[in-house]
């Protein structure tokens, strides 16, 4: 990787006023969801919607979409860590 | 069967000598722990024997040069990957099927309620009965619901191999059976502060008759046993003895009338213990705190029924006092001192032919000079004998560890019947 | 740490004090070496304060009662001792002190990716120490609770707990900065021709480490970060009266502090590793099964971190998941130990003091590891759980094995960054003794946990105190041996004879260059053009 | 510190990156300790986490909410001018972070003064007496936010130094990895706060 080849994309003004306004739209979806009761789903609606949010975030405002697939097996190493920690610590809660 | 692990395994193997049909927890534990030792031994025998070989073998002395440089073999790396999966397995089913006949409670095990503070247990029995040791009978499974009024402990029976934590907030339960009469360890395995150590009590198995007896008895009657039971089931025995020694807390002995240096607002103040001034220990014992010792004994505020605070406030005034006459009216028995002492252990620690075993011996005690930890010499007589197995701790012999177990359950008469039989073993 | 201004060898690296003097050229220093130093000398220290701790519980032990020590006392102490071994000693131990030495030269690359990071992270970690050694005189007294800082216990006692735990978060912390700066460190400096597959096994488990380091350790970081909030701000999350559940804690803790144990032993591992093909002038048998082991055991390991809670009170179902994981986590480690043996096969082996501290990890580690397999089955661990078995097994792993990894790696790799070697028949002396020593000294516990001791009394019943009074025995063998270890070491260090650029033989890039090496490690910019155990064209 | 030594070797930019992500990462398992007990207690108890979530402000919330994001916005926009080259718009952008972050600090004490002062706050009397399942959401709702309004508060700072960074031309259009790593950083905690969001303030 030379000097500056690896600087970076330029993601452009408009891309990230799009993402903006999407993450807006969403903040108000799951507001709107939370008033309807879905009963268990809505917590389940709830973190969908933030996932999404996430996902808007990481790749357009953090560049992940840009970066190499070094940084896409990092973060998903990362974020299965953190899934099984939660996950496995259900193996007690639920049964006990 | 109840042994150590260890004494176990040479013992011929048999079920239960009550009923043969029943399983143990030794029973079920057993096996895995010889399963898992025997391969493992067999394989670090081998990783170590091969280990050597190649290192004499294979020595620079005699190889100056490698004789191979072969830096792979899929067959050998795939066995050797294979072979320890089946082995982890099997040893992992084993260990879970044995685990599960720990948690299977027997149909018809009797109930008792274990409770565990810092730092005493106390055992509930179905009719209300309490006691500081766990009395079961041989040959009953029983199942204990184990909870904490404070922190975590753990109830360990290393002879039945059970273990379970006691967790505040929460019920746990463990079972087990005693297949053969006797007494057994019961320890606290959580840490728990500065009387973890000393959480030792017993498992007490009788027989069946014996075990409906005690458990029938004695629940009435005895002001002072009912003074002192209360306060071992309250757990004040955890954090103040009755000898004089000083635990966490200060000891009982001699505490009416006691002149006591408190702090209370910051300010030091002698005052004269009396009543009430127990009656506000209890209660708000953060207000007044005797001085030299931590702030941490709870409040019981609200927790023991005011008939049962003034009992114990009625025995905490007598104990450490001149015993008054007319209390020892009910001896003469026709008890068996001979019998009760093996019953309860005693001849685990003490010989009878003059040897010394963990304790002193038996032999000739009655009426010799003793001389105590600390220097101090007296006779062994009536008086002194009493209080040696009622509170051993007070008076420890020169030379022993002072680990004897105090006797509280022994009914006056008993001691009393044992103490006969002492003196008859005099030379 | 100047005394060897007056050595006529003073070369390399030593010379370059980046135009600072005295304590200065080494505290502000961002050379990794010095770094490494720097980790070593203070992880040195704090084994040999819980050493010394160690031997003050097995002299309390020497009979029942309490004889040297308040039941209080003993209480701190061994929490000090199990803190300073664990948090100050073992897992700074060879990550920081010889990964920093030599992992940056090993990949050829003349510093790690952020070095004054690198200096930051020794920093905190001695903020962090001297924020514990504060907790034994402040306030309520030393910290009473035990490593493992159990509630409800943690937060009702008086003692200095609350300190105790920042200082735990700030070390951890350091910890963590290491492990993200080796890691960047791997992905990015390999020298030309480095590739994944000619990483020297040693790096390749820090790398594992790396990842446990930086992935487990925060949650450690917000457990103690709980714990300090319970304790100053009331807020009750693990207190059953208000709701809490004191079992989350057990969880949060294990979460951590079991794929802790890994970072322990994956860098030990890997000593062993790159010194059992040198000595026995053989490639490393199963090299690509080794470095994928490593990566196994940090990442199953992430997952069976329930084990230690069997008797909790937890559900039955997560007994069962638990006790299988970690079953299935041994077998990564057989790999290694099979692996270890059959590169000794048909070598040419030089049983020189290295190899030998070698071969005893492989012994002590594997009795550790079985006895592993005994608290990993559910019925067993019932038994067994919180008694001196325990005790016993995690001394294997951790002193047998990584203990003796450290060692093993100080006689291998000290002569290369001092340039002067030691003697060694007294090394050897010194290795007959620790070994011996130490099998009297855990084995004992074995037994006596086995009979049902449990852990962290400072008084038995007289049944036990055949095995106690031997163990205590081989406590003292040990020092013995590791006296002489030390003693013989420092001496040849400063005084020894020059040991030249590659006294074993090594093949991997740390032997190419100059001992000691120079600033930026090599002279040259290194190519390499061969795997790390290839002693046909590797070595002269 | 180790100019002379290390000044003439090119900055590593991947690398540089590389580390911040992983520095990230530690941050998300820091907070998954806290979002690991949130799961098991709503898991216990679901009735007190609704009444617990009814009674904090949505407003409060989903405007720190929209705070956040435009603030992310900010310097997501600061970063591409930099790259552009427009130097004094990339200031101005980060500068909006900064007062972006204040703002939320200063709703968040409102918010917080607001529950204290209805008595709701760890280790209040108040809050002792209520169910335990409340007392554990508010709990655990003060210790999450509590660490975040720290992040937001360490954020802030950060955004100041290189704030003052570009000014000073340290941060140029030819190096700005730390302006990147600033606003990576500065995500994390917009990140963190949208899972907040819905777990605390939605719960009903
Ligand atoms: C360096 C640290 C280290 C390491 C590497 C290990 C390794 C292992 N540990 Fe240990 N452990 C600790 C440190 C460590 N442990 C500590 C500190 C504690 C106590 C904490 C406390 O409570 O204070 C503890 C406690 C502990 C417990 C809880 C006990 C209890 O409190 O009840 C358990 C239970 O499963 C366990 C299991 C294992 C297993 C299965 C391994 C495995 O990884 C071992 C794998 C190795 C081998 C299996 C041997 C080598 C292989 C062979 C010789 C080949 C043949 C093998 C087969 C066929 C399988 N450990
Ligand atoms: C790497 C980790 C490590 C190491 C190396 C050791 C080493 C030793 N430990 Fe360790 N131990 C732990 C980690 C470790 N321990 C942990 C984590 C616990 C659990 C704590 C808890 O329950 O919370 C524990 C608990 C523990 C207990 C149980 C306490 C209890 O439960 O009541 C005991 C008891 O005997 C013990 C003894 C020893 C001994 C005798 C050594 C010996 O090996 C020490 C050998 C060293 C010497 C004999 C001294 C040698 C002399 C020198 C080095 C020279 C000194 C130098 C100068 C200053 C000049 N340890
Ligand atoms: C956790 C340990 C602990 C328990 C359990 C405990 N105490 Fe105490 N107690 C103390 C300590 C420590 C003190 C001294 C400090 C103080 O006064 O609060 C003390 C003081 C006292 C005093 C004043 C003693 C004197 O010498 O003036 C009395 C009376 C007392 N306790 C009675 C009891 C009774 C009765 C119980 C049980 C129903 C009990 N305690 C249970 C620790 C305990
Ligand atoms: Cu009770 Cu330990
Ligand atoms: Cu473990």
């Amino acid at each position: 990787m030379s000097e500056h080849g690896d600087k970076g994309h330029i993601v452009p003004y408009a891309t990230l006023v799009i993402v903006w306004a999407a993450l807006l739209t969403l903040t108000i979806l799951t507001v709107a969801v939370s008033r309807i009761d879905l009963g268990i789903l809505n917590i389940w609606a709830a973190l969908g919607i933030a996932c999404s949010k996430s996902v808007l975030v990481i790749s357009f405002f953090m560049h992940m979409k840009y970066e190499n697939r070094l940084f896409k097996l990092f973060l998903m190493i990362a974020l299965i860590t953190l899934a099984t920690f939660i996950g496995f610590t259900f193996f007690d809660v639920m049964y006990r | 069967m109840s042994d150590t692990l260890i004494q176990g395994y040479f013992k011929s193997k048999g079920t239960s000598n009550v009923n043969p049909a029943l399983i143990t927890t030794q029973d079920a534990v057993d096996p895995v722990f010889w399963f898992i030792l025997g391969i493992s031994g067999v394989i670090l025998l081998a990783i170590t024997a091969t280990m050597i070989w190649f290192v004499i073998r294979y020595r620079r002395s005699r190889c100056p040069e490698p004789t191979s440089q072969c830096d792979s073999n899929l067959t050998l790396e795939v066995i050797w990957i294979v072979v320890p999966t089946i082995i982890v397995l099997a040893m992992f089913y084993y260990g879970w099927a044995g685990y599960l006949a720990l948690r299977q409670v027997p149909p018809g095990a009797m109930e008792i309620t274990a409770t565990a503070r810092m730092w005493s247990w106390d055992f509930e029995y179905a009719n209300g009965r309490h006691s500081d040791r766990l009395y079961v009978p041989v040959g009953r499974p029983v199942k204990v619901r184990l909870f904490s009024k404070d922190v975590l402990h753990a109830f360990f029976v290393p002879a039945f191999r059970i273990k379970r934590d006691t967790v505040p907030g929460m019920e746990n339960y463990i079972w087990f059976v005693a297949d053969e009469q006797g007494s057994y360890d019961i320890f606290c395995a959580e840490y728990c502060g500065v009387g973890h150590a000393d959480m030792h009590t017993t498992v007490e198995a009788v027989p069946p008759a014996e075990f409906e007896e005690w458990l029938a008895g004695m629940s009435g009657s005895q002001n002072t046993e009912k003074g002192r039971s209360l306060l071992a089931r309250y757990g004040c025995l955890g954090c103040h003895s009755l000898d004089g020694s000083k635990l966490v807390g200060p000891s009982f002995k001699g505490l009416g009338g006691r002149q006591v240096t408190i702090i209370a607002d910051g300010e030091e103040r002698v005052i004269t213990s009396d009543r009430d001034y127990i009656r506000r220990s209890l209660i708000a014992p953060g207000a007044a705190v005797v001085k030299g010792y931590p702030p941490v004994m709870p409040s019981y505020a609200g927790q023991i029924p005011g008939p049962e605070v003034e009992e114990m406030i009625d025995y905490l005034l007598r104990i450490g006092q001149p015993v008054k006459n007319g209390e020892s009216a009910e001896s003469e028995a026709g008890l068996d001192g001979a019998d009760l002492a093996r019953r309860q252990g005693c001849l685990g620690c003490h010989s009878l032919d003059g040897s010394r075993k963990v304790g002193p011996s038996f032999k000739g005690l009655f009426g010799r000079e003793r001389r105590l930890a600390g220097g101090r010499t007296l006779i062994a007589d009536e008086a002194y004998l009493t209080r040696a197995i009622r509170e051993p701790t007070a008076d420890v012999v020169e030379g022993y560890p002072p680990v004897m177990p105090p006797y509280p359950q022994l009914r006056a008469e008993e001691v009393e019947a044992i103490i006969e039989w002492l003196e008859g073993l005099r030379e | 740490m100047n005394q060897t201004t007056s050595s006529p060898l003073q070369r390399g690296f030593w010379e370059a004090t980046g135009g600072r003097r005295g304590i200065g050229a080494w505290i502000f220093s961002t050379d990794h070496k010095r770094i490494g130093l720097l980790y070593f000398y203070s992880t040195l220290l704090f084994f040999c304060v819980g050493a010394l701790l160690g031997l003050a519980l097995r002299l309390e032990l020497f009979s029942p009662g309490a004889d040297f020590f308040t039941p209080q006392q003993y209480n701190a102490l061994f929490t000090l001792h199990g803190v300073v071994m664990i948090f100050l000693f073992i897992i700074p131990g060879i990550p920081a002190a010889f990964g920093n030495l030599v992992m940056p030269i090993q990949i050829g690359a003349e510093d790690v990716a952020f070095p004054r990071l690198n200096l930051l992270s020794w920093w905190l970690y001695a903020i962090g120490a001297i924020l514990a050694l504060t907790s034994l005189f402040t306030a309520g007294g030393a910290p009473d609770t035990g490593w493992t800082f159990y509630v409800p216990f943690s937060v009702r006692t008086t003692t200095n707990v609350s300190l105790a735990t920042v200082a735990v978060f700030i070390i951890g912390f350091s910890g963590i900065l290491t492990g993200l700066n080796f890691l960047v460190t791997i992905h990015r400096m390999r020298a030309p021709g480095m590739t994944w597959w000619r990483i020297p096994l040693f790096t390749w488990s820090l790398y594992a480490t790396a990842w446990v380091q930086v992935l487990a350790t925060p949650v450690l970081g917000i457990t103690v970060l709980l714990i300090f909030a319970e304790r100053i701000v009331g807020s009750g999350l693990f207190d059953p009266t208000r709701g809490g559940d004191p079992i989350m804690y057990q969880h949060l803790f294990w979460i951590y502090s079991h794929p802790a144990v890994y970072i322990m032993i994956l860098p030990g591992m890997g000593v062993i590793t790159d010194i059992i093909p040198v000595f026995a002038r053989k490639p490393v048998f199963g090299y690509k099964a080794i470095a994928i082991s490593s990566l196994a055991i940090a990442g199953a390991g992430s997952v069976v971190w329930a084990h230690h809670m069997t008797t909790s009170g937890m559900s039955d179902t997560a007994v069962l998941v638990f006790s299988l994981l970690t079953f299935l986590v041994a077998i990564p480690s057989a790999v290694k130990v099979f692996n270890w043996v059959a590169t000794l096969y048909k070598g040419s082996i030089s049983l020189d003091p290295p190899l030998l501290f070698a071969l005893s990890f492989i012994f002590l580690f594997s009795i550790g590891g079985l006895t592993g397999l005994v608290l990993g089955a559910a019925a067993t661990d019932v038994h067994v759980h919180d008694t001196y078995f325990v005790v016993g097994h995690f001394h294997f792993v951790m002193f047998g094995g990584t203990g003796f990894a450290y060692i093993a790696a100080m006689h291998y790799w000290l002569p290369k960054i001092y340039g002067r070697m030691y003697n060694r028949k007294a090394a050897v002396w010194g290795w007959a003794l620790m070994t011996f020593g130490f099998i009297v000294l855990y084995m004992s516990m074995m037994i006596v946990g086995m009979e049902g001791m449990p852990r962290r009394y400072y008084d038995y019943l007289p049944k036990f105190t055949f095995w106690n009074q031997l163990s205590t025995i081989g406590s003292w063998i040990l020092a013995c041996g590791l006296i002489v270890i030390f003693v013989n070491i420092f001496r040849g260090l400063f005084r020894g004879k020059p040991a030249g650029d590659n006294p074993w033989g090594g093949a991997s890039l740390e032997w190419q260059t100059s001992s000691p090496p120079p600033l930026e490690n090599f002279d040259y910019e290194p190519e390499v053009t061969h795997g790390p155990y290839d002693f046909k064209r590797g070595c002269p | 510190m180790s100019e002379t030594t290390h000044a003439e070797h090119p900055k590593d930019y991947s690398g540089a990156k590389l580390g911040m992500w992983l520095f990230l990462f530690t941050e998300v398992l820091l907070f998954g300790g806290l979002f690991i007990l949130y799961a098991v207690y709503l898991q216990r108890y679901p009735e007190g986490f609704k009444l617990g979530g009814d009674q904090l402000n949505v407003w409060f919330g989903g405007g720190n909410t929209l705070v956040l994001l435009t603030s992310s916005l900010s310097v997501a926009m600061a970063i591409t001018a930099l790259q552009r080259g427009r130097v004094r718009q990339a200031a101005n952008l980060v500068g909006v972070t900064v007062i972006m972050a204040l703002w939320f600090l200063v709703n968040k004490f409102f918010e917080w003064s607001a529950k204290i002062h209805h008595g709701i706050y760890p280790s209040s009397g108040h809050l002792k007496e209520m169910p335990g399942g409340e007392q554990v959401f508010f709990n655990i709702y003060y210790l999450t936010t509590g660490l975040h309004g720290i992040h937001v508060l360490v954020g802030m700072f950060v955004m100041t130094w290189v704030l003052i960074l570009i000014r000073k031309g340290k941060v140029n259009p030819d190096d700005y990895v730390t302006l990147e790593n600033a606003g990576l950083y500065w995500h994390l905690v917009d990140l963190i706060w949208i899972f907040i969001f819905p777990l605390y303030y939605l719960i009903l």
